[in-house]
């Protein structure tokens, strides 16, 4: 193994770790907004780091283009989704949770 | 066990499983549900079996029966899920009266 | 000008006709009846054609694509197909003709395209070689005719639907199931392919338990048959008489086709026995339930569950009687598809008429509407089994099959069978020739709506003077003998 | 490769243990909107499962129709749905306890002996079998496209093909038959609306894409349709219709010309080579395209009429 491997790897490893915090935080945070909050966050996080782990083994341009595409997709889509679901929730009268 | 007896085996299991929610729910959403559940376990049971190739690539035959299947499901889907709404509006509820054997 | 007549791959034209028809009644819904009535009546010259070119070059078979099974889809017309395109052909004509009179706009620029669409799946099924494209035919069969099912929009009619949509949709399921299975098995999906490469392994007998299962509940074979009632009872008269009559046939079809090339020569004498016995129950449960109801739509719609239980009869009898049982299979169907549609068109007619189906309130139709009942008396003929009819040939070779073998016991179930049939014909038409304790309000009905169901009827007691010949017609390509082999 | 394998087999393992257990938390939970949420999750993960059995044609069509148009219909049905049942009487039948559990028992009992029995038949079959993989990759050359589902979908058994293109437009019709409902409400807002004027244009290039690649790589009319269904789904969510003028003629000539190309280039290849779809295979390429072409405009606009589920111009109201 290479030292881009090495790299790779360790990209992949992390961004696989946000999105167990992420995926952590949605079960376990309080309400709706908080939980939109930990999967958001980590999320698009994670898989920035996922995309440029396999950016950096990718074979060509064309690839890495696709798959900065995907990214940027999934980060708009994530965005707007969240923000649909929030405001779903609050047309709702679903309240802010508070300590 | 291979790969593909594994797939064709879970196939299996949600065709039965959505035979069951098919018979034993009343209500017409679920009953949905459970059709497109049992038509995924008719689908994993064709391709997983086509798997059965040995290093090559899988059969692609079911995999084109596969797509035609799986437009033939939405396309039973939204008829059943009008047909629902229509009889909800009738009726007030998404259930058949006087639900048999079925 | 003959020969070209004879050159046309009439075949073709029976699916691809109805496609466009429906298509061109979509995009101009204004003109949907007229295009309707050219299709269909195209599509009865078409039948026309394919047999006779069937009977001149013998069982056609088109290797769709060019390909040729086991890549590609073949289309195949022996005399068991020809015999359901040609009722498919003469039922849909009579049932256009009376669809102009029934349907008012909106209703009738929703039906037409529709029913082209469920006369295309019927042509393509009855045409078809290939088991998963059966499947396919199958969905735009069911789908079609749970669409026409619920044109009213009535509540009735909604929960009928429904109903048969779910009911139809398990049975097409666990029919793929089959197909899945059959092809991992023997690597093809062609009938004939297939027929050759089965062997008794545990995996022919899931595939027949899965599609007998689907397809015997798409048949409304009893105890499946729960569905049907209130679906056939609740559609617009002409969708009734066309679910009744054709539809039924044609998952029936599927079942017989896969019988006499698949499942049949493997010995499996234990399902045979078992689908005797159902169809024996469906006899007297659908005969005695007829016998009970009040309204005449769903009287008809019980009798469909008898009739279908008679098709069933033929299957522990077919071992040992040659072809003779099949024939009755192919008479009794073909005559139960005139009789039955010619019954529900009376019964849309007296709708029209009174307003209502209640049997008690008939009122003395009789005298105002003498050719629809009948209509009736003489559909009545066919489907008790009384000579002259298609229905006493049917039920005759029945029979014989059944004496031949020593079956007292399912030449009973059709004595049985008969009487009561004679019983529910007789009970409406006492009621025709009473007069209600209130009188009631009453419509016309329009001409062409009479004589539609009088063209059926006639037709099905004209069919017991046709043995020979549609026995002949039958036999070409000996679909009841050993299963032809592939070229 | 040891550890590679047994990754796999883990893989394997929680993937389809993970579909059974989806399908079972949809099925049986008891709120509604839970369970579409669910089933959903459940088509994303048959997504993976279709990859993972080397059908990546199907996760593509999975993704697209499977999971998201299904959920689109399913959500929007529960929706409607509720507005219904909010303005009428939602009336819960008593159910006889006893009654229902034995039948539960009952039905739970064949269908585990029923499973055990098609499992048992299946795992009877050969361990080695190559279906018509020989005869697909012989022809291959013929066929006009280099990628065998494609040429299965398209050219071998175009046949299913022109018969499924028949199922969606009667799909249509008979949800058109069944007028007098509500149809999907617009959530405008100024995201959705944004997020729509961004995506149409990436989907509708990306649908594009798939129908090109489809010849050769995964993808086809059928993914490609799908996405532009998607991409109809967010335009009329964002309170985009279609005008009068173009609502009545055009539009149904959009939804036919799938069937209706199929059914002319039937008619031509049965008039010049007196079979029945049969593609010279010098010009099958071009025919496939030009028949997927239209097939994925046609599609696309069929889902998304699926989901809007009333001609346009209806009357919108309970």
């Amino acid at each position: 193994m290479t030292a881009s491997d090495y790299l790779a790897a360790l990209l992949l490893i992390s961004g696989a770790v946000f999105f167990l915090a992420g995926t952590l935080g949605l079960l376990r945070f309080p309400d709706v907004y908080t939980r939109l909050h930990a999967l958001t966050k980590a999320d698009n996080v994670g898989l920035g780091l996922v995309v440029i782990g396999l950016a950096i083994q990718a074979e060509s341009l064309a690839a890495v283009g696709k798959l900065l595409l995907i990214w940027l997709l999934v980060l708009l889509a994530g965005a707007s989704v969240s923000y649909l679901v929030a405001r779903g929730a609050l047309h709702k009268g679903i309240r802010l949770w508070k300590r | 066990m291979s790969t593909a007896f594994f797939y064709a085996l879970v196939g299996v299991g949600l065709f039965c499983l959505g035979l069951y929610t098919l018979i034993v729910q009343a209500h017409l959403l679920r009953k949905i549900l459970a059709f497109n559940v049992m038509g995924s376990g008719v689908f994993l049971v064709l391709v997983a079996l086509a798997k059965r190739t040995e290093d090559a690539l899988p059969d692609p035959v079911p995999h084109a029966m596969v797509i035609t299947g799986i437009v033939v499901a939405v396309s039973a889907t939204a008829l059943a899920l009008t047909l629902m709404l229509k009889l909800a509006k009738e009726t007030g509820k998404a259930e058949l009266a006087g639900e048999g054997e079925e | 000008m003959a020969a070209i007549f004879l050159e046309i791959p009439w075949a073709v034209v029976l699916i691809l006709l109805p496609l466009s028809g429906a298509m061109a009644c979509f995009l101009w819904p204004a003109v949907a009846k007229s295009v309707g009535l050219v299709t269909v009546s195209m599509l009865a010259l078409s039948v026309a054609g394919l047999v006779w070119q069937v009977m001149e070059y013998g069982v056609y078979r088109h290797a769709v694509g060019g390909w040729g099974a086991p890549l590609g889809i073949d289309l195949y017309a022996d005399g068991l197909s020809l015999l359901m395109l040609a009722m498919t052909a003469l039922v849909g004509l009579a049932v256009s003709i009376y669809a102009t009179g029934y349907f008012e706009q909106p209703h009738a620029a929703r039906f037409w395209p529709l029913w082209l669409l469920l006369l295309a799946a019927l042509n393509a099924l009855f045409l078809a070689a290939d088991i998963f494209n059966l499947y396919v035919t199958l969905e735009l069969m069911g789908l079609a005719a749970v669409a026409l099912s619920a044109l009213s929009g009535s509540r009735d009619a909604l929960g009928g639907a429904m109903r048969y949509l779910l009911a139809t949709l398990l049975g097409s399921l666990a029919y793929l199931f089959g197909v899945a299975l059959l092809y991992h098995g023997f690597g093809s999906v062609d009938m004939a392919i297939l027929g050759q490469r089965l062997e008794a392994t545990p995996i022919v007998w899931a595939a027949l338990a899965l599609m007998t299962t689907g397809l015997a509940l798409k048949t409304a074979l009893f105890p499946f048959h729960f569905w049907l009632p209130p679906a056939h009872a609740s559609a617009p008269a002409p969708v009734s008489a066309v679910l009744s009559a054709l539809v039924v046939k044609a998952s029936f079809y599927i079942l017989l086709r896969l019988w006499l090339e698949i499942f049949g020569p493997l010995g499996v004498e234990g399902v045979e026995t078992l689908l005797g016995l159902l169809g024996a129950a469906a006899v007297l449960w659908g005969s005695v339930q007829a016998l009970r109801q009040t309204r005449l739509k769903l009287l008809v719609a019980y009798s469909t569950v008898a009739q279908i239980g008679y098709l069933f009869l033929a299957f522990p009898l077919a071992a040992g009687s040659g072809i003779t049982a099949w024939n009755a299979v192919a008479y009794l169907a073909l005559s139960h598809a005139l009789a039955k549609a010619a019954m529900f068109l009376v019964a849309g007619n007296l709708l029209r008429f009174g307003g209502h189906d209640r049997i008690a309130d008939l009122d003395r139709v009789v005298q105002r509407l003498p050719l629809t009942v009948t209509a009736f008396a003489l559909a009545g003929v066919s489907i008790m089994g009384l000579p002259p009819s298609g229905g006493f040939i049917g039920k005759w070779l029945l029979l014989e099959a059944a004496l031949q073998q020593g079956r007292w016991d399912l030449a009973v179930v059709m004595m049985l069978g008969g009487l009561l049939a004679a019983g529910y014909v007789f009970k409406v038409l006492g009621f025709a020739f009473t007069q209600a304790g209130v009188p009631h309000e009453s419509k016309t009905v329009p001409a062409s709506m009479e004589w539609a169901a009088l063209l059926l009827a006639v037709a099905a007691i004209v069919l017991g003077f046709l043995a020979a010949p549609l026995l002949a017609l039958v036999g070409i390509g000996a679909p009841f003998g050993i299963s032809e082999v592939a070229p | 490769m040891e550890a590679l394998g047994l990754l796999q087999w883990c893989l394997d393992g929680l993937l389809g243990l993970g579909l059974l257990w989806l399908a079972w938390r949809a099925l049986a939970c008891s709120d509604l909107f839970k369970a579409v949420v669910l089933f959903i999750a459940f088509g994303l993960l048959m997504a993976l499962a279709w990859v993972r059995l080397e059908a990546p044609d199907i996760a593509l069509a999975e993704a697209a129709i499977g999971a998201g148009l299904t959920g689109a219909l399913l959500l929007s049905a529960l929706a409607r749905l509720r507005a219904i049942q909010a303005n009428g009487t939602i009336v819960i039948p008593a159910q006889q306890a006893a009654k229902v559990q034995l039948s539960r028992w009952l039905a739970g009992t064949i269908l585990l002996s029923a499973a055990i029995g098609l499992g048992y038949a299946i795992t009877s079959l050969p361990p080695e079998a190559a279906g018509l993989s020989a005869e697909v990759t012989a022809n291959l050359a013929a066929s006009g496209v280099g990628n065998p589902v494609t040429a299965v979908l398209l050219n071998f058994r175009a046949y299913d093909t022109l018969l499924e293109m028949a199922v969606l437009l009667l799909a249509l019709l008979a949800v058109w038959s069944l007028d007098g409902l509500p149809t999907a409400e617009a959530a405008a807002g100024p995201v959705l609306d944004t997020l729509a004027r961004l995506l149409t244009p990436v989907l509708i290039l990306v649908a594009a894409y798939l129908l090109w690649v489809g010849a050769d790589a995964p993808g086809g009319a059928f993914q490609a349709g799908s996405v532009l269904g998607a991409a109809g789904v967010l335009l009329l969510l964002a309170g985009w219709r279609l005008q009068p003028s173009l609502a009545q003629l055009p539009l149904r000539l959009a939804l036919v010309a799938g069937s209706g190309t199929f059914v002319v280039i039937a008619l031509l290849t049965l008039l010049s080579t007196g079979r029945l779809l049969a593609f010279p295979p010098a010009q099958a390429g071009t025919l496939i395209l030009i028949l997927e072409a239209v097939a994925t405009v046609s599609i696309g606009v069929t889902l998304a009429a699926l989901f809007l589920a009333a001609p346009p111009g209806h009357k919108e109201k309970l």
